[in-house]
C-alpha cells in the first residue's frame, strides 16, 4: 500500500517529511529516511558485548572482515571508564629525559602522524569449560582497528630521553590509575600515543583522549587514559606485573614481562550458537600473531588428522587479525573442525595438551593461545570442546 | 623513508614540565624505595583501618571477601592455593603502591600516606612477613624479603617453532 | 574532591554503580563507567556529516588514517533510505541465465565471502564557488569501508550467465527503484554482493541489507539496497546514465557510463576552517584513485612552484583512500598548498584549468577531481581559493 | 589461487525464480521497446494528469518548479540552457521506465501503466518531440527519434597520463 501524502507545493524538502509517517510493507512505494547528519545501525542488528564487572567482549561470531566496529571493541578496565575534558588533558614526560614536558592533546596531534591496522587482545583472552561457549565466550578479549597517533619515538626525541633509561612507566588517569613498565626499546621501536580509533578520537572505552598502544603485545600494556611516562633505569613491579599478567610455568616459577603475544586463530564461523545444514560451507575465522604477520592458517575437519591450507585475505598486515576462509563439503556425519596458525617467526599454534606439556598444569589464562576445537553433531550443533587445566 | 630523514631535531611542542606539576602525579614507588614518601605505620592501627576500609570487599583479616584474599591461607584439600601477597608478590614496594593509586577501590586516592603505610604493614604482618610490632617506612619496607621473588623469571618465550 | 560512596558489603557489582552518580572533576579518584554491551562517543567529540536533502557528507577534515567510521560515511540516494527486514529480503538473478534465481540474505552469506578496503565515491563529488569551505564541503562525498560479501562472479557461474550476456541491470528496493546498467565484465572482474561493512552488516544508509559494491567506479553504480539484477545484451539507458551521472565534453559531446574514479587527493589538514600557527606542520590529506593504486603523492607549499614528495601511509591498497602527510615549517608568509596525486598508470592530478581545457566550459560537476588549492594567510587562516567553469 | 580453483562449479544455494516471482519486478524498459507493457496514452489525457500530479514539483506546462523543468525553454540571455527532456535525453522510453519507477516523487509506483503513457506522451509532445494526436504505446514510443542521442558517447577517458 502506498502512504497517504500530500503533495507539497513549495519544497523538495517539505514533501520529504510529509512523505515518512506511515510505514509500508513496500518500501518501493513510500518515501524514504532523508540523508542525516549521523548514520544509524538497523534496528534488525542486535550486535552487543558480551559484559561482565570488569570486562566486555566482542562477538567474534557476528562480524566480517578484520575491522571491529569502535562500538564493539572489547573493554578491560580496572575501575571502570573515566570521563576526561580533552580540553584539560596533558601527558606528562619526565624522568630520565633531558626535558621533562607537558603535552596537550592540541600538541600530541600537530606532531607527525602514523596509523596502523593491528589486532589489540587482552593476555588474559582465554576462557573453557562447557560445550555451549561462543567464540564471543572462548576469546572475545580481541579486536582490531586503525589505530593513529604519534610514534612514542617523535616524543622520545623531543624530551631527549637519556641514554640510561631501559625501562618507562606508563600510567593511566583512570580510577586505578593502571601503570605497567615497559621496555624503553619497544618505546623506540613501534610504540604509538594513539589519540584516535577506525578514523575517529579514540571511544572513552579505549582510552579517550589518549592512550599507549603497542603493537603486538598484551592488551593491559597498552595502557589507556595515559597521563604520565617516566623513564627509569629498571622496571617498576607493579601490580599488574607481578601479581597480575604473570603466568605459572613448570619448576614452579613465575613468568613475568611476557609481552608478546602469541600466534592464534580460532574459527568463527561455524561455531556455537549455529546450526549447520549440509553441503557447502565456507569455514571463516581469524588468525593473528603478536610477533609479526601470519604464515598460513591450516583447518582440519576431520578431528585433527588431515590439515589443509585455508585462504588468506590480503592484505596480511603485521601484527594484524587476519581473515582465513575455507571450503568444506559437510555430509552430515560427526566430526570436530578447528584452525591452527602458523606466523613469520615459524611458530605453530600448539593444542591445549601441548602448552600444559610445555608449561605445567599450574599456569592459569594467561597467554593461553590453544587450538579451539569445534565438535560437528549430526544434527548440525556445533558445539565447543571444552579441554580442563586439571 | 623520507619522513625519517627529514625529521627535525625536535618541533619545540609543548612546555617544559615545572616541579609543581610532577610532584602530584609522581606517585610511582620502585623496589629499591624510590617514590616512598615521609612517614610511617604499624600494623596495629593498620589492623583497625583495614577492618573499617577493606575487610567488605576483601574479608575480615584479608582472608575471604567478594573481592579476593590478600593474606596466605592453606588451601581446602583438593582446591588450588589462592595467589594472595605472601605467597605470589615479588615486592613489598608494590603493596604500598598499588593500595595508594587503587584502594579502597570505591574510594581511590583517598588515603594518605600514614594510612598506606599501616595498611601495608598490616598486610605484610598478617602473610607473616613483617614483624608485628616493628614500624614500616621508607626505610624498612624496600628491605621486606619476599618468598614469591625468587619465582619471577623474565619471559622465556621466543619466537620459532619452540612451545613455552 | 572525592565521592560520597557508599562501601557496600556484597558485591564489586552493587560497588561499582553506588560509586558512579557524582560528578568528579578528578577522574583518578572517582570509579568509572562499568563495561557496557555497546561501546560510546565521547561528549567532547561533535561529528557530524554536512546533510542536504538529498545527500551528506563526510567530515574529512576531522577524520583519521583512512577508514570512515560506518556512522560518518557519505549518503547519497534518490528518494531516502528505505528500511528493509532482512528476513524477506530478496535478490533475483533473471535474464540471460541459465537458472533464474532467488536469493534469500541467509543464501548470499553461506556463499565463499570477500573482504576489502575500497573507497566509494560520488561522482558528483565536486563543490566550489567559495573560500569559506571545508574538505567535506569541497569533496565530503566519498568514504572508505572494509566492504564484505560474495563476489558477483560467484553467482554469476550460480546461475549460469549466458555468453550474449554483456551489460546487466542493477535495480535497488528504495523509493528510486534506482537502475544502472553495467558491464557484464566488470560483474565477472571484481564486483561484490555486500552485505557488510567495517565488520558489520551494513549501514541502512549504505543499502542494508545488500548492496553492489563496484570497486572504483562511480558510486552510483554501486546500486542499494539492491533487489534485482538482470542479465541482458545492452544498456537499459536508464535515467542515471543518461540525464544524469553523464558529462559535457568538447564539441556538444556528452560521456556516459564513464564508470571510473579518475585519482584524485586533497589536503584536508590544514584546511578551512582551522587557523595554523607558526613552526613545523604536517600537511595531511587523502589520495585515490579508481584505476588501481596511488603511486605517490606531491605536495606543493610554494603555490605550485616546487613540488615534494609526501609520505605514502602503507598498506597502499588497490582503489582505496591512502593517507599522506608531508612535514612543512610554515614560517609565517602568505602562501598556497596543495596536493597532486599519480596513480600507478600514470595519471596525474589535474589542475581546474587542465581540466576545462581538455573537457570545455559545458562540463559540469561529474567526475571531477580538480587538484584543490588551500590559501594560506598570514594570519594562519585556511581558505578554498573557488575556481569557476565560467 | 586455492580457493578459485577448488570452487564447485555451483553450491545450490537459492532457490528457481516463478514467473509470478520476476514478473511483479521486471519492470525495466529498454530502448528497443523491451519491458513496455500492454496499454497506451495521449498527451491530451496526459495534460489533465501533469497537472494533478506533477506540476505543483515541476511547474505548470513542466517548466520551472521546484524540482525541474522537464521541457526545453530558450534560456534567459547569458544563462545556460537547461538541461531537460527534450535536449539532453538521448532515449524516450527511459521517460516511460523512470516515470514508472520513480513518480511522482511522493508517491512512487503509484500510477497505472495508461497513466504512463500519457504523461510519457505529454511529456515528448511539450518537448515538440511527438504529435500531439498520435497515440504512444509500445510500438510506437521506440520510434520516437530523441536529438539529444547522437551527442552521446561512450566514455573517452583511459588509464595514463592523459587528461579528458
Ligand atoms: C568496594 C570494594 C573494595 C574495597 C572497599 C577495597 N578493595 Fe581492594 N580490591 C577490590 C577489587 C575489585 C580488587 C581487584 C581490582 C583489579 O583487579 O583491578 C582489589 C584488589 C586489591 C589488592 C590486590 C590484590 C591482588 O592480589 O592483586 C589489594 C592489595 C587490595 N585490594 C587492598 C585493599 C585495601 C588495603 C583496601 C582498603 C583500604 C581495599 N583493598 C578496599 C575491591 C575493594
Ligand atoms: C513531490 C515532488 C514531485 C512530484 C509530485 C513529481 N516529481 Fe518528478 N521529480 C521530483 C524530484 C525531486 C526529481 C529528481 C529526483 C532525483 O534526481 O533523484 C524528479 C525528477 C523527475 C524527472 C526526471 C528529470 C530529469 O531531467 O532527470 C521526470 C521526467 C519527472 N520527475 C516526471 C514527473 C512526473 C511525470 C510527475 C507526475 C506524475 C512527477 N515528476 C511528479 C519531484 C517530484
Ligand atoms: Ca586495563
Ligand atoms: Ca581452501
Ligand atoms: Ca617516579
Ligand atoms: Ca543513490
Ligand atoms: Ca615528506
Ligand atoms: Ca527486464
Ligand atoms: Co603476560
Ligand atoms: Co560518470
Amino acid at each position: 500500500a502506498t502512504a497517504a501524502v500530500a503533495v507539497v507545493q513549495t519544497s523538495f524538502a517539505k514533501g520529504l517529511q510529509i512523505g515518512i509517517p506511515q510505514i509500508s510493507d513496500d518500501p518501493t512505494k513510500q518515501m524514504g529516511v532523508p540523508p542525516g547528519k549521523v548514520g544509524t545501525r538497523s534496528s534488525f542488528e542486535k550486535l552487543a558485548k558480551n559484559a561482565s564487572d570488569i570486562s566486555s567482549r566482542s562477538p567474534l561470531q557476528d562480524l566480517y572482515g578484520t575491522i571491529t566496529p569502535s562500538d564493539l571493541h572489547f573493554e578491560r578496565h580496572h575501575n571502570g571508564v573515566p570521563a576526561i575534558d580533552p580540553a584539560k588533558y596533558e601527558l606528562l614526560i619526565h624522568g630520565l629525559v633531558e626535558r621533562p614536558t607537558v603535552f596537550t592533546l592540541a600538541d600530541l596531534k600537530r606532531f607527525p602522524s602514523v596509523s596502523r591496522i593491528a589486532f589489540l587482545e587482552c593476555s588474559g583472552n582465554f576462557r573453557t569449560g562447557k560445550e555451549t561457549m561462543s567464540p564471543q565466550e572462548i576469546c572475545g578479549l580481541t579486536s582490531q582497528s586503525e589505530w593513529t597517533g604519534v610514534l612514542l619515538s617523535t616524543l622520545f626525541r623531543e624530551v631527549g630521553v637519556k641514554p640510561g633509561s631501559n625501562w618507562f612507566l606508563a600510567e593511566g588517569g583512570d580510577a586505578a590509575l593502571m601503570t605497567r613498565s615497559i621496555p624503553t626499546s619497544k618505546g623506540w621501536n613501534d610504540a604509538i600515543i594513539a589519540y584516535a580509533q577506525n578514523g575517529e578520537a579514540l571511544r572513552p572505552e579505549q582510552g579517550y583522549p589518549v592512550r599507549l598502544f603497542l603493537p603486538g603485545w598484551e592488551g593491559n600494556t597498552s595502557v589507556k587514559w595515559l597521563r604520565r611516562l617516566e623513564l627509569g633505569d629498571a622496571p617498576w613491579q607493579t601490580r599488574e606485573e607481578t601479581s597480575k599478567y604473570s603466568e605459572g610455568i613448570k619448576g614452579g616459577k613465575i613468568r613475568q614481562f611476557s609481552f608478546d603475544i602469541d600466534a592464534r586463530s580460532i574459527i568463527t564461523f561455524p561455531a556455537y550458537p549455529v546450526q549447520i545444514q549440509k553441503g557447502w560451507i565456507e569455514i571463516r575465522g581469524l588468525a593473528w600473531s603478536g610477533r609479526g604477520k601470519v604464515s598460513r592458517v591450516e583447518v582440519s575437519t576431520d578431528a585433527g588428522k588431515n590439515w589443509k591450507l585455508a585462504d588468506l585475505q590480503e592484505p596480511i598486515l603485521d601484527k594484524a587479525h587476519v581473515r582465513f576462509r575455507h571450503l568444506w563439503q559437510w555430509n552430515g556425519s560427526e566430526t570436530e573442525i578447528m584452525s591452527r596458525v602458523t606466523d613469520e617467526t615459524g611458530y605453530v599454534q600448539p593444542t591445549f595438551a601441548q602448552l600444559i606439556d610445555a608449561r605445567g598444569a599450574d599456569t592459569g589464562g594467561y597467554h593461553f593461545n590453544p587450538i579451539t576445537v569445534w565438535q560437528i553433531k549430526p544434527d548440525g550443533r556445533v558445539l565447543n570442546r571444552p579441554e580442563n587445566f586439571r | 623513508d623520507p619522513k625519517v630523514d627529514s625529521l627535525p631535531s625536535r618541533f619545540g611542542l609543548g612546555k617544559p614540565a615545572t616541579i609543581a606539576q610532577i610532584t602530584p602525579l609522581d606517585i610511582d614507588v620502585r623496589p629499591d624505595g624510590q617514590g616512598l614518601p615521609a612517614g610511617s605505620g604499624t600494623a596495629t592501627t593498620g589492623a583497625v583501618i583495614f577492618a573499617a576500609k577493606c575487610a567488605a570487599c576483601h574479608g575480615a583479616g584479608g582472608v575471604g571477601g567478594p573481592n579476593g584474599s590478600l593474606v596466605t591461607t592453606t588451601p581446602a584439600p583438593g582446591k588450588r592455593t589462592e595467589k594472595v601477597i605472601g605467597n605470589y608478590w615479588p615486592y613489598a614496594t608494590t603493596v604500598f603502591d598499588y593500595i595508594r593509586r587503587a584502594m579502597p577501590f570505591s574510594q581511590p586516592g583517598s588515603l594518605t600516606n600514614e594510612e598506606v603505610y599501616s595498611l601495608t604493614a598490616y598486610l605484610l604482618t598478617a602473610n607473616k612477613l613483617f614483624d608485628e610490632k616493628a614500624v614500616l617506612n621508607a626505610q624498612t619496607l624496600p628491605k621486606v624479603v619476599m618468598p614469591a621473588q625468587k619465582l619471577f623469571v623474565p619471559d622465556d618465550r621466543k619466537a620459532g617453532p619452540e612451545i613455552h
